[in-house]
């Protein structure tokens, strides 16, 4: 059997009605673990508290980034072997992906203003992540916009693939742009710079928190999608009859 | 394709087609900035390439809605669909059309608005290189906004929403060649950027948005 | 070979089947009229000869650029007068003959004047010239007698019926008598698809979730 | 409680902030589900 049979929605209910519990179950200790764990870590000798900020904003801008990607995977074996399923995986992730976004964006902003003095400062990260979050919004609004399902799951595939070269084109058009006057401390501690155990091991646990957040959800929400797709495809052949 | 492109720039020009409202539109555009920022020198040349930029931008937007929504109304796209001519290539030459009837007008009024917003005169020649090798993409990504768009019946919002962010890059390349001739520096490298850009829009974009055309047709 | 031969096709509106195992040949000089309740899926099999959507399944085997697709739309621009609309769709299709279709369908008076000005009528009649200059064999009509009067009617007739004689063919839906006699009939009502029965492969959404 | 210096409102705000929109998230994604398949039942039991 290849992995493909779970692209059949019938399949995919019935592996995830069982494997959702589990998941939502490690989702909320991880999360919840390593963000406490996280908060409770001593104070950094330059950032001060501050860099309690750091195992919410590194794991969301992780996953902001990792989510566009799976939309783009998902999108491709949509566009290259038709499985709905993966359509609609699509459609369930945007959402997750635009909050993490937001997330990354406003700490990223609340983070920077003691360091900077300004609410928001034009820095090339942050203004990459609000590049990526008009992209979200504009994949959700164009899946919510067209009302024929293939319709929809077709062009929204093809606006995934070109708003993924956009994205990137964009990203290093901002670095042009703006050359990152700030990757001082703010960064430091994305930017490879050795980081001290204490901060490290909450950190990786608040990445596979907010990692399987993300897949729990997305579990969710594409079951949510599968509910409505199968109730629409009845009535229409309802209709039809 | 001669004569798809002849008959688009024929219908822009008659009657409600649209010409020059780009044009107007950044006219005004121009005009309202100083009443916003106050009218000093000293405050408008700093802003002037960034703002020239945007209207182009907004300008080159306002007809993207009929693109194809026109044609795809009155049953003309099916035709074309069906048509010699490979849907790329008539995509190819509907932004072509808009380029001429939009872009181009842009490029060779804006010395004249740069005029009005205090651009400083050694970066009017950069203004008009960058506008003209940055708007071809902006004419060709709107068609593909225009294309994901064309079966809906409020696509206009959706279109600027879609459009926009695709918009950046050459936004970015484009206002920073104008600022880097308004201040003397080097343009090179901003003006092979803005370049690149363009052309490997004009390469690929195409498919993209014959692709999206297609959904939309069937 | 014939000009067009389906094969056990099978076209899906919304994300259904509508109809499936529908197979013809249609031989130069030969016209085929689909009947069929509306909402059966005529269209859809239409636009699917026409290219202009894929079929769920089977087989449309002709040689590329044949057909000349003609539907409820004209594809008229207003703003230009008849004969500048024709005279477009001659040069992207490579015909011409412009005048003998204007003839044809007796708009040579009205040559001149914007299409905006034309009535509902007329504007068909220019839409139906337009398949005279698109030098095709195959004439896909849905619907082509909408808002025609009888003796417009008629004049389309003679000129489907010359099309024919030069070795064209034409597959027409409608639900009127053309008064073609050489016209065969084919009732799409028994290729109805049938909701239960699993296809190989779903047409869209709404077959893959029900 | 931990002391968090003179940047307590920084870090407080940044922790409000996420687990507010993560809640929200949370929550719109379970309430749709929930409707969504309270409908197919609905749909199920009637049709």
């Amino acid at each position: 059997m290849s992995i493909w049979k779970y692209a059949n929605p019938a399949q995919f209910m019935r592996t995830t009605d069982g494997l959702l519990p589990w998941l939502v179950g490690a989702a909320a200790i991880c999360c919840t673990a390593g963000v406490v764990w996280g908060f409770l870590t001593p104070d950094d000798f330059r950032q001060g508290s501050t860099v309690k900020i750091v195992f919410l904003h590194v794991p969301a801008a992780m996953m902001a980034i990792n989510i566009w990607v799976m939309m783009l995977i998902a999108s491709l074996i949509w566009i290259i072997r038709r499985h709905h399923v993966s359509a609609l995986a699509a459609k369930a992730a945007a959402p997750i992906g635009a909050v993490m976004t937001l997330i990354a964006l406003a700490t990223g902003a609340i983070w920077g203003q003691p360091m900077w003095g300004t609410w928001w400062e034009w820095d090339p990260r942050l203004t990459s992540f609000l590049i990526l979050f008009l992209f979200y919004v504009g994949y959700i609004a164009l899946w919510s916009a067209v009302e024929d399902p293939d319709s929809a799951a077709d062009l929204t595939g093809v606006l995934c693939l070109v708003g993924s070269v956009f994205a990137l084109l964009s990203r290093y058009a901002v670095l042009f742009w703006n050359q990152g006057l700030h990757q001082g401390a703010s960064l430091s501690v994305q930017s490879g710079e050795r980081m001290s155990h204490v901060y490290r091991y909450p950190l990786y646990l608040a990445m596979l928190g907010f990692f399987l957040l993300f897949l729990a959800l997305l579990l969710i929400r594409t079951r949510t999608e599968i509910r409505r797709r199968r109730l629409a495809a009845l009535q229409a052949r309802e209709m039809r009859a | 394709m001669i004569a798809l492109l002849l008959r688009d720039l024929r219908l822009a020009t008659r009657a409600g087609g649209g010409f020059g409202l780009g044009v107007a539109f950044f006219l005004i555009l121009s005009a309202l900035v100083p009443f916003g920022v106050g009218p000093d020198r000293a405050t408008l040349a700093p802003v002037a390439p960034g703002i020239l930029w945007v209207g182009a931008l907004l300008a080159c937007l306002l007809s993207l809605d009929r693109l194809f929504a026109l044609d795809h109304e009155d049953g003309s796209l099916d035709l074309l669909a069906t048509a010699p001519l490979p849907l790329e290539g008539t995509v190819a030459i509907k932004a072509l059309a808009h380029w001429i009837t939009t872009g181009l007008p842009l490029v060779l009024a804006a010395p004249l608005f740069g005029v009005l917003l205090q651009l400083p005169g050694q970066a009017m020649p950069w203004l008009v290189v960058s506008l003209a090798v940055g708007t071809p993409a902006l004419s060709m990504l709107g068609a593909f906004g225009a294309a994901l768009t064309v079966g809906l019946r409020r696509g206009g919002l959706l279109l600027s929403l879609l459009v926009l962010p695709l918009y950046i890059p050459t936004l970015i390349f484009g206002a920073e060649i104008t600022r880097r001739g308004a201040e003397g520096q080097a343009t090179a490298t901003p003006l092979l950027f803005l370049a690149g850009i363009t052309l490997g829009v004009l390469a690929l974009i195409p498919w993209a948005a014959a692709a999206a055309l297609r959904v939309n047709l069937r | 070979m014939s000009l067009l031969s389906v094969h056990d096709l099978a076209v899906a509106r919304g994300g259904l089947r509508t109809v499936e195992g529908v197979t013809f040949a249609l031989e130069a000089g030969q016209a085929l009229i689909l009947r069929g309740p509306n909402g059966l899926g005529k269209t859809t099999l239409l636009r699917a000869v026409a290219g202009l959507q894929a079929p769920v399944a089977g087989r449309i085997e002709m040689r590329e650029d044949t057909v000349a697709y003609a539907a409820h739309a004209d594809g008229l621009k207003p703003a230009l007068t008849a004969s500048e609309n024709l005279a477009f769709w001659a040069q992207v299709f490579g015909g011409g003959g412009i005048d003998r279709a204007l003839a044809a369908m007796d708009l040579t008076a009205l040559a001149h004047r914007p299409a905006a000005a034309l009535s509902a009528g007329q504007k068909r009649r220019l839409g139906l010239a337009r398949l005279m200059v698109t030098a095709r064999p195959i004439w896909v009509l849905d619907e082509p007698t909408v808002s025609l009067d009888t003796a417009s009617v008629g004049r389309f007739a003679q000129m489907l019926a010359g099309h024919m004689a030069q070795g064209g063919a034409a597959l027409i839906a409608t639900h009127i008598d053309l008064g073609l006699p050489q016209a065969r009939v084919l009732d799409l009502t028994p290729y109805r698809a049938r909701p239960g029965t699993r296809a190989t492969r779903p047409s869209g959404f709404n077959e893959a979730f029900a | 409680m931990i002391d968090l210096g003179r940047y307590a409102t920084t870090v407080l705000m940044a922790y409000g902030v996420s687990i507010a929109l993560i809640v929200g998230l949370v929550w719109q994604t379970v309430a749709a589900n929930a409707r969504a398949r309270r409908a197919l039942e609905e749909h199920d039991r009637h049709g």
